[in-house]
């Protein structure tokens, strides 16, 4: 070969490779200065320079180079970045691109990639059979955690994690199509430009920069007329052309999920060398497919012998792609190890480039006739019934070592390459994903797709079609159209084999490597199975065979095979590990897209949020809301401020936002009967224009959700909900009014957000929004506690309830959420003006406790009843029915002793109880102590000048007056039980 | 039985590993049992080592349908913690965590069992009430359960955000400093191997096809696809699958089977130095010794045994993860998968009697199965042996659903794993 | 309930001074409306058509328009009436038995248009929305990311979304991500 | 992620727009109050659970709003049918009706599938 002076490596063969030679690239590896074609992968950089050194492997830390040039590549994974925050770790160097300025570093190696203390793991390998750690490291007890766990994990992994957030975004796609056809090789492409003829909607989805598959590597292939590779990129860009077809580069179909939904990933920018700032990262697209035609081709299978992992083995149709596609050679003088024909047409283009072929080493007797002719042709060197039973070389292959099959004399050849093939495996991947079911073909030692499970088309290598002829009407078959393709190849290939090649048989000790990033070799599966694993599914796991990033693409049929081989049983016996989504792995951004900072969940803001802020609030998270939480002025912390706050409602007003309550329009003839059933209050006694406090159970009697419901005329109510359970409550009621009671002629509308509701609560209460209103006359005679009318609030078209949930005197006025604001503005200024403050959330909570009004989701959990809450009262007594009704008088619902809530009184009036906090009747008994319950609201409460608190207590009621103890890790605090009303008992203020 | 160590290791390693013996035997089936239990998970293997090691009987067989650990103990995110809120609940997952801290040692096989600490967060004011309502009933009962601050939860977890400005920010966190993880495969065969040898036949793709009954309704034995096996009594230990064998004996059981999704990063150095849980953005995750990030996804809706599930569950979880941990928005995902876990009305299990004399059920753990393994199987060893519960496990009965006494961790609690 | 005594001007609506789009697709808050969630049994139907003044659309995914009111199916006893003034009125003064509900505040509108506009929707919203599945006037129900929308395709390249006023501002930042991702990679089909 | 015909929107849509709905015909006792309290947690707590043809309900809760009644092999996941609420329990397609519909050599469960190979 001529040793090319070429600036982008001395491995660069002129005039061969598809990339323009003037269009270079510079990265780094390892800190040293590289500079590449563009098109190179980061491997065909490398390999061009000679290096093949790449990393270092998971558990012996062996030195590893590049096996593969695709996806499947189990060893040469590298880190990858633009910038710091840019840092992909375990990326695959035969799929990443080169760009200028990448700089890329190898993994899992210290201090130098060259010597690597880990690789001391290698000497002590003896020890570190498969599984060896579930026999050892078991004393003394605490050691595991502490000293074993530690190193094994330091050990382990492979790439480090980014360090900082990413700043690059991600978009996702839904798309609906008739046909996606997953693979852009002969049998792909022919298949698209059939289905496009009909008119049909396609995605023609490739992993690759470019479409062709195996045509990257295989040159001896002509297709109408044309050399493959040609005619792909040709037919890639009629395809284009096609308003009905979509084709996606660089794309993978990484999962088949149910029902002809497939996940595809597409990266945009990992190859570009200055990203425009709107591009994403990545793209998810989310495809349904009516049809789906898998094409996924078949993937090159190692040879497994004696170091067999040694850096420039790799395998015969990777150094074919290099070769071809990236004008690369992986070295001077290659040796060919195979068990399959496909290898000689690798040796012959190498041949042809000028690279010296040390010998073709064929462990069959009787190899295909025409490739062996052809190679004696060539005038090399081939060895049928031979095998290769070692190598040398540390950091790279010098020789390997040739014996005759069945005995003879070592001969170990010098070779800087190996490259190898063992035959090949379909991808079927994607097929089994589907829940297709695979049947193995005995003739070929494969596992070929049998009966689908959706509809779905295997064409091609993945399908077990050999003959391009056969391959090309099977596409154009599957592709429902019709396509004039004719192809045809120099070679017909024969010959593959599964498992331990000569020389790494059963009784030999050598390490023959089946998974290489796990460093599984085949005498740890055979140790799995003398272990007593004889599933396939408990040797993946002891072993971890083909449980690397590259899930096995590689490895399983060699696990296989060995296993059934010590199993004495066929192979479809032992079994198939189960392929599992995603094809390779997938970046979590893609999966998230949009999905992050203000669009990772919506958040929900009252029409009011605004004014709320300028005012100073603090917020809180109450599902999706933000709810203002307290107002403190300047200098006031939240306990200072919510004791202001509570105050000057009761002294004088406050005014608080409700508007996340939900909401819910009940209306038609039977809105009462309806709202009979779902409550267990009575409903057809109330009046148009009062209000009632209602609960709503679920059948098992438990409270599920409460609010006031508001009759505005006979046939129509405006019901509230908690601000979480609206969404729910509208769903639990649709689902009783459509499939329990669909004869009432009644309808549910979600109202929540068509109203603000602003709360004007204390004394002047009614000073504050008098002037506003109209139409409705507010003296309490006219207009007492629990009534509700439709009137006009600063002229806006308003619903205005008389309710409290403070115990004053109290007006919510409902108004259209577009002026929310607007008539908050108006009543606050008002308000402020004599002397009223606004109030959150937390304020809002104190007051209500002090008047022992109740919190669903607070003093109640899912297992609360009315009556333990003491709202008996609240459930009819009259009714026959009730959502509830018989849950409610189950045995464990209506014996003594059930959690009641009370109130707490703490002796010293200055201890303010955890909420949380759990109570016992005896604070010295030992550990386990029996719980009473636990306290549900405490607060400081200013208008009482002391704590209180609201508890859930076994017996609670009867036990009023009693002392209990709540014990803290520091010290327990005696309480009082006591009723639930803290302020004004009588209750007189409402009524204000 | 080759006990384990050191020692054996350094042995074997002269001499090639040959002479390890097979962990289990997989013995053809006797015509009849003492005991027969359904279901060669962690729970079933597990009672029957605790029916020969602690009560003696040693005529036992557990059938499994595929191979052993298959199922959701092969399957799942390997969570190990005790702070419950309800003392059935303390009783049976404090019961187990004490026994998985001696697990290795017991069995001769190392589990890997690492304690490194559970720290569920909380977001808002309700998970804060929560949380201490489980911190202060823990601490009565006498299980570790202790609050942190944000910062104490960053000091504890450093590549936890906890930004004021996060969407849902931090407000503190639950620590369980003795929760952690385990090896799941360990666990089911260190059981297989420990109970093998005390002569419990385990019986690998096996399937029970009927459950044969006496005059007298007792059960008699199993039909199966290697025919009819004889037993006085039969444990059903069938994750995923409970109502379907029980439904053989005739017996209905309040369970729905959903598939349950969780998946794994590639291989990382150690970044992760625990376990995290945040029920409000619904996510968990912990880092294996290999360096995968195991994050547990949500449960698909609907009733399935597919073991399978929606992209739209992982991506979903995948977001909270990215938003409690921004540094993994560029991690990958390597592999995903589903099994299928058998959830009850009140997302507690169902140990107990049945009403047909003879079998005995175990069921209904839901997504929080596996940290239960060694308190489960012992007590149900204890039921099946006395024919009733122990005390740890009374409250577990089927009965509850008719008398409305249940447990509910799901209704009271922020977080149900 | 009716607008007619408020002061339009104090009006705030929720998108207020919302702007985006890209190259290839424009996006902007519709201006306030009237909308009454219209609920009817099939035998109202013909009443509650004359009364509103079109014909309210019986199949499913359709819309009708008319008198300067459009009527959106959304379910088979449901329809979203958007229009000028008057709506519940109108439906009241067809005297047939129906549920009228003024939801004018609970939504807003996105107007989204231009060659990219499907597309930009698709970047949340799991429907077909080719011309053949989704034509001018369809209109539905359905999901864009996390939040519930209506969807109503107005022309070729223009749809209405229609979404709760909290929700708005994350449909409008979602649609913003997705026109820009449009701009790069436009309506695949 | 599944595919869903709804039978009022009739249509095919994504999952994303359903909510499972628990059993289907399930009927609320009419006589609720007065029923034992076996009864009621037989209509409360227990389901049939089925592995392979389940009767369900969804709601197109983010669609047409609709409950809906589905035949589905809770196994393969594969819908036989979808019907309107109120019907009763529709028979399934036989074998032959559904082979009309599915081509030929479809795998019928995920059982038959997972973990090993023919």
């Amino acid at each position: 070969m001529s040793a090319s002076p070429d600036k982008t490596g001395a491995f660069r063969i002129k005039g061969v490779g598809r990339h323009t030679p003037a269009r270079t690239a510079r990265f780094t590896f390892d800190g040293k200065s590289y500079t590449a074609l563009e098109g190179d992968t980061v491997a065909s950089a490398l390999l061009a320079h000679g290096v093949h050194l790449l990393g270092r492997s998971f558990k012996y830390h062996r030195p590893r180079g590049i096996l593969t040039a695709g996806p499947e590549e189990p060893n040469a994974l590298l880190d990858v970045s633009r910038d710091s925050a840019r840092r992909q770790p375990n990326v695959r160097a035969t799929v990443q691109e080169v760009f200028d300025g990448a700089k890329i570093a190898s993994q899992n190696r210290w201090p130098s990639l060259s010597f690597d203390v880990g690789a001391f793991n290698d000497v002590l390998s003896p020890f570190f059979a498969a599984g060896f750690y579930y026999k050892t490291f078991m004393w003394p007890r605490e050691a595991w955690a502490k000293l074993y766990e530690p190193i094994i994990r330091r050990a382990a992994g492979l790439g480090e994690a980014p360090k900082e957030e990413d700043p690059d975004h991600y978009a996702n796609r839904f798309a609906h199509c008739d046909v996606l056809i997953a693979g852009a090789g002969i049998a792909g492409l022919t298949a698209a430009l059939s289905a496009a003829s009909t008119g049909q909607t396609v995605f023609l989805v490739d992993e690759q920069p470019e479409v062709g598959g195996a045509l990257h590597f295989d040159t001896s292939t002509m297709i109408d007329g044309q050399n493959g590779y040609d005619w792909a990129q040709d037919a890639a860009a009629r395809l284009k052309a096609m308003p009905n077809v979509t084709v996606l580069n660089r794309t993978t179909v990484f999962g088949y999920y149910n029902h002809g939904f497939l996940g595809l990933a597409e990266r945009v920018t990992d190859h570009v060398v200055r990203p425009a700032k709107d591009l994403p990262r990545e793209r998810l697209w989310q495809v349904r497919a009516k049809k789906v035609v898998l094409a996924t081709g078949a993937i090159e299978r190692h040879m497994v012998f004696a170091n067999n992992d040694r850096p420039g083995i790799m395998l015969a149709s990777a150094a074919r792609s290099f070769l071809n596609h990236h004008g690369v050679s992986v070295g001077h003088n290659v040796g060919v190890y195979t068990a399959h024909d496909s290898a000689y047409e690798a040796a012959f283009d190498l041949h042809r480039a000028g690279v010296t072929i040390a010998a073709i080493v064929d462990c069959r007797a009787d190899p295909g006739e025409a490739v062996v002719a052809q190679a004696r042709a060539l005038g090399v060197d081939v060895l049928t019934g031979h095998s290769v039973t070692d190598t040398s070389g540390r950091l790279r292959i010098s020789s390997m070592t040739v014996v005759r099959n069945g005995g003879g004399n070592a001969r170990k050849i010098k070779v800087d390459a190996l490259i190898v093939s063992a035959g090949w495996t379909p991808s079927v991947h994607l097929f089994s994903q589907s829940r297709g079911k695979l049947r193995f073909d005995e003739a070929n030692q494969r596992f070929l797709p049998d009966i689908y499970a959706q509809n779905c088309i295997s064409v091609g290598a993945c399908n077990g079609t050999d003959d391009i002829a056969d391959l090309v009407d099977e596409a154009i078959a599957a592709g429902g159209g019709s396509a004039v393709v004719s192809a045809e190849n120099r070679f017909e290939w024969t010959g593959g084999m599964i498992g331990a090649a000569e020389g790494a048989g059963p009784d030999t000790v050598v390490k023959a490597f089946v998974d290489f990033q796990h460093d599984v070799t085949a005498k740890d599966i055979r140790l799995a199975v003398r272990e007593g694993m004889h599933s396939i599914e408990h040797i993946k796991r002891f072993t971890t065979n083909g449980m690397a990033s590259d899930q096995g693409k590689l490895s399983n049929m060699h696990g296989l095979a060995i296993a059934a081989e010590m199993l004495g049983r066929p192979i479809p016996q032992v079994g198939l590990t189960t392929f599992r989504a995603p094809y390779t792995p997938v970046t979590y951004g893609t999966l998230i897209a949009h999905s992050r900072a203000e669009l990772f969940d919506p958040t929900r803001k009252t029409p009011m949020h605004a004014l709320e802020a300028a005012a100073g609030a603090e917020f809180e998270d109450v599902g999706n809301w933000k709810r203002a939480w307290y107002f403190p002025k300047r200098g006031e912390d939240m306990h200072v401020a919510v004791n202001r706050e509570c105050r000057t409602v009761r002294d004088i007003g406050g005014v608080f936002d409700a508007s996340t309550l939900g909401k819910i329009e009940v209306v038609g003839p039977d809105a009462a009967q309806f709202l009979n059933l779902l409550y267990t209050n009575a409903w057809d006694t109330l009046k148009p224009g009062k209000c009632r406090y209602g609960i709503m159970t679920r059948e098992d009697g438990f409270i599920y959700d409460d609010g006031v419901v508001g009759r505005l005329a006979e046939d129509r109510f405006h019901v509230t909900t908690t601000t979480g359970g609206a969404p729910r409550v509208l769903h639990h009621m649709e689902d009783y009014l459509q499939t329990e009671f669909p004869h009432l002629k009644v309808w549910l509308t979600s109202t929540t957000e068509q109203w603000a509701v602003i709360a004007v609560q204390g004394p002047k209460a009614r000073e504050i929004i008098q002037p506003f209103v109209e139409g409705v006359d507010l003296s309490n005679e006219a207009f007492p506690h629990m009534s509700v009318a439709e009137c006009t609030v600063t002229g806006v078209p308003a619903r205005l309830f008389r309710v409290s949930f403070t115990g004053e005197l109290g007006f919510e006025v409902n108004v259209p959420a577009d002026f929310g604001a607007a008539v908050w503005k108006a009543i606050w200024e008002r308000a402020e003006g004599l002397g009223a403050c606004l109030y959150g959330t937390e304020s809002m909570h104190v007051l209500r406790a002090e008047k022992g009004y109740l919190i669903v989701g607070q003093d109640t959990d899912g297992t609360v009843t009315p009556d333990d809450a003491g709202y008996g009262w609240a459930v009819s007594k009259k009714k026959t029915d009730f959502v509830g009704i018989r849950g409610l008088k189950r045995p464990d619902l209506v014996r003594e002793g059930r959690k009641q809530l009370v109130g707490l009184l703490t002796r010293d009036p200055g201890d303010v109880l955890e909420e949380g906090a759990q109570i016992v009747a005896d604070p010295n008994q030992p550990k386990p102590m029996t719980m009473l319950g636990h306290v549900t609201s405490s607060y400081w409460s200013e208008n009482c000048d002391r704590s209180i608190a609201i508890a859930l207590v076994a017996g609670g009621r009867a036990k009023a007056g009693e002392t209990l103890y709540v014990p803290m890790s520091d010290r327990t605090i005696a309480v009082e039980v006591t009723d639930m009303v803290f302020f004004d008992k009588e209750g007189g203020r409402i009524h204000g | 039985m080759r006990k384990y160590s050191v020692f054996a290791i350094a042995r074997e390693a002269m001499r090639a590993h040959k002479g390890w013996d097979a962990q289990w035997i997989s013995p053809e089936p006797r015509s009849s049992y003492d005991v027969i239990i359904i279901g060669a998970g962690g729970h079933g293997l597990g009672a029957a080592y605790y029916l020969a090691k602690e009560h003696g009987i040693t005529n036992i067989a557990v059938i499994e349908k595929g191979w052993l650990g298959g199922g959701n103990t092969g399957r799942n995110t390997t969570i190990i913690r005790s702070n419950y809120l309800y003392e059935e609940s303390m009783d049976i997952y404090e019961h187990s965590l004490k026994l998985w801290e001696g697990l290795s040692q017991d069995l001769n096989y190392n589990v890997m069992y690492s304690p490194r600490g559970v720290m569920m967060l909380s977001h808002n004011t309700h998970d804060m009430q929560s949380f201490k309502r489980h911190i202060n009933a823990n601490r009565l009962y006498g299980i570790d359960n202790e609050w942190l601050t944000p910062e104490q939860a960053r000091a504890f977890c450093p590549p936890l955000d906890i930004a004021k400005t996060a969407r849902y920010p931090i407000n503190g966190a639950a620590l369980q400093r003795r929760g952690g993880t385990a090896r799941h495969d360990a666990v089911a065969w260190g059981y297989a191997r420990a109970a093998s040898d005390r002569g419990v036949h385990i019986i690998q793709n096996c399937e029970v096809t009927g459950i044969r009954r006496g005059p007298n309704g007792e059960v008699q034995g199993v039909e199966t696809s290697k025919g009819f096996i004889g037993a006085r009594k039969i444990g059903v230990s069938a994750a995923g699958h409970s109502s379907v064998v029980m439904e053989m004996a005739g017996v209905r059981v309040p369970l729905h089977s959903n598939p349950l999704q969780a998946l794994v990063s590639e291989p990382l150095k150690p970044i992760f130095p625990c376990v995290v849980m945040s029920n409000t953005v619904h996510a968990y995750i912990s880092q294996s010794d290999k360096g995968e990030l195991v994050i547990g996804a949500g449960t698909d809706q609907y009733n399935s045994y597919s073991q399978t599930g929606g992209l739209q569950i992982i991506t979903h979880t995948l977001d909270a993860i990215c938003e409690l941990f921004p540094i993994f928005r560029r991690v990958k995902m390597m592999r995903q998968w589903g099994g299928i876990t058998d959830n009850t009305p009140d997302r507690s299990p169902i140990q107990g009697v049945t009403p047909v004399p003879g079998l005995f059920v175990n069921c209904g753990w839901g997504t929080g199965g596996f940290k239960a393994t060694p308190g489960s199987a012992n007590l149900f060893a204890h039921l099946i042996a006395k024919g009733e519960p122990h005390r740890l496990a009374a409250g577990l009965n089927l009965d509850r659903f008719r008398t409305g006494r249940l447990i509910d961790e799901a209704a009271a609690a922020a977080v149900a794993h | 309930m009716v607008d007619s005594g408020a002061d339009l001007a104090s009006r705030t609506l929720p998108l207020a001074g919302a702007h985006g789009g890209s190259s290839v697709v424009l996006l902007e808050p519709a201006g306030p409306a009237e909308r009454i969630s219209l609920r009817a049994r099939a035998e109202d139907v013909a009443a509650l058509s004359n009364a509103i003044g079109l014909d309210l659309p019986v199949r499913p995914k359709t819309s009708a328009s008319g008198n300067g009111r459009t009527a959106l199916w959304l379910g088979p006893d449901e329809w979203l009436v958007i229009g000028e003034a008057g709506l519940v009125q109108a439906a009241a003064s067809s005297g047939a038995l129906h549920s009228a509900t003024d939801v004018s505040h609970r939504n807003t509108a996105i107007l989204v248009s231009g060659p990219g506009a499907a597309a930009a929707i698709n970047s949340g919203c799991p429907l077909d929305l080719s011309l053949a599945a989704f034509p001018v006037a369809a209109c539905t129900r359905t999901l864009l990311g996390k939040v519930e929308i209506v969807l109503l395709r107005t022309a070729e390249d223009a749809f209405r979304v229609e979404v709760w006023r909290s929700f708005s501002g994350y449909a409008f930042g979602l649609l913003g991500e997705g026109a820009r991702d449009a701009a790069l990679n436009p309506e695949p089909l | 992620m599944l595919l869903i015909h709804c039978p009022y929107c009739e249509e095919d849509r994504s999952e994303l727009e359903f909510r499972w709905a628990g059993e289907a015909h399930i009927a609320r006792p009419e006589n609720i109050s007065a029923i034992t309290d076996e009864e009621f947690a037989e209509y409360f707590f227990l389901r049939n659970n089925e592995k392979g043809l389940t009767y369900e309900r969804w709601r197109h809760i983010h669609g047409c709003g609709r409950f809906f009644n589905a035949a589905r092999d809770t196994v393969s996941d594969r819908f036989l049918m979808t019907y309107k609420a109120g019907l009763a329990r529709q028979p399934v397609p036989t074998a032959e009706e559904a082979a009309a519909i599915i081509e030929d050599k479809t795998v019928e469960t995920w059982e038959a599938v997972e973990g090993d190979a023919r």
